[in-house]
């Protein structure tokens, strides 16, 4: 079986980056959490997901960042989204979960 | 009565073939001519509501399969997902649609709340039966062509 | 008893419908794992029956449906489409299965004549049965994993 | 409804280029058909048909090319193929049919 996600992990001093390909839903989405929440429980941590690279995301997507968004909480770290193609983005626009996740639209992928 | 194409399609109630209802209603719509924006909305609420059929089945501990039909007319698709077996209580779901409120702590969000909220919001009507199973109903039209017919559209397949 | 998944189309007896058909053996395929070439070998073989299919409707001059079946095998991928109605004389079928002949003249040529011996050429095992209606049942094998999995294996779709 | 193929048709003296884009099946090949065929009925014509955007095909567009072939040779034209996709050029060898068309092999699409 394939799976259409790969995620590759930098981690630096204080700072993990996620570079995530392919696409986000219900059968990939639990490798994505894999990968993402073991970075937000460590104290003070600078987590970054680059979403250049992923052209389909739903609400599975959104349940992950909801889930490391309350970790972050717990554990004192940071969570950024970058480079979001403008119909994932979208997704965080229509559930204003762009209120409470930090979405960085400064360089935006896709377009 | 007015004239249909119905195309009928039974899979595993798998989370691993929700990618595949994804290329099948992306190649039914674009036939049909809807735009590109159009197609993403029917990828991300098809692909919702065949989410929650899966997550169903996984509940309810069987080898489910999901139903899904298209009915093609010359203004609109209409698409069913329906999953057999299972309860469901619909008045629970709809007290969980909806976005974000400033009011609502994080600490309450729920991981899974959006799914049919986004079908809502992707979709032009949305209907919910819940039986044996649940079948959503759920239609997008067909922008009217107001530039007048041209012949030599040209559009391409992925 | 061996382990598969099985998906089930039916779709309107029509060539509008073929391009769905290929999207969605495309996406069938590439989720287990078939390379690209086998992926692009699946749609023409698929095509083709389908084709045959629609065909058939149109000579029996019905509005006909066409039913594909998808067995999803640890090792292979089976494809059974059928249409329903409409009889066939696979004899003269199977006499105007394959490749061009040096000796033919082009002038006897068929327009319609290849698709079968494509069928048969791209897909590891073929098997026809006529009786009500025609069932093309064929067997495309996955590439044995010779390298060792890779966990960390990339794919994209479309 | 949507139609995933496109033709632009050139002509020049004694000369016609098709340039085809999308997929050749049997929803699509009819068109193709029509485009193709009255060229092939004008006497010393040349014909050329750039396949370079054209990434799926099956039988029926062989067929189509196998009815334009017996009408130059009715008609006393000629038909070239150019920029094959190499899956397309693959159709065309498994079923010989490279021994009667004329595939021109120097320039190749997809590639």
């Amino acid at each position: 079986m394939n799976i259409n996600l790969s995620i590759d992990v930098i981690e630096k001093d204080n700072q993990t980056e996620l570079i995530v390909t392919g696409e986000i839903d219900a059968f990939t989405a639990p490798l994505l959490k894999e990968k993402l929440l073991p970075a937000t429980a460590k104290e003070s941590e600078k987590i970054i997901v680059n979403l250049q690279d992923v052209a389909y995301m739903d609400s599975t997507g959104l349940g992950v960042f909801i889930s490391a968004l309350k970790s972050t909480k717990e554990h004192g770290s940071t969570l950024t989204l970058v480079n979001l193609q403008e119909r994932v983005h979208r997704l965080f626009k229509i559930t204003s979960l762009d209120s409470i996740i930090a979405i960085d639209t400064t360089v935006r992928g896709g377009e | 009565m007015e004239h249909f194409d119905f195309i009928e399609m039974k899979l595993p109630a798998k989370p691993e073939y929700v990618g595949v209802i994804r290329l099948s209603v992306s190649g039914i719509a674009n036939r049909m001519g809807f735009t590109y924006e159009d197609i993403e909305d029917l990828k991300v609420a098809i692909s919702e509501a065949m989410t929650n059929a899966t997550t169903h089945a996984y509940e309810e501990n069987e080898g489910g399969e999901v139903t899904i039909g298209f009915g093609v007319y010359a203004d609109r698709l209409e698409v069913m997902v329906a999953d057999h077996g299972g309860s469901f209580n619909l008045s629970d779901v709809k007290k969980q649609t909806g976005p974000y409120q400033q009011s609502e702590s994080i600490e309450n969000l729920r991981e899974g709340g959006f799914g049919l909220f986004l079908i809502d919001a992707l979709m032009d009507k949305v209907e919910i039966k819940s039986g044996y199973g649940v079948i959503v109903l759920m239609t997008k039209n067909l922008p009217t062509n107001e530039v007048g017919l041209d012949d030599d559209q040209i559009s391409t397949t992925q």
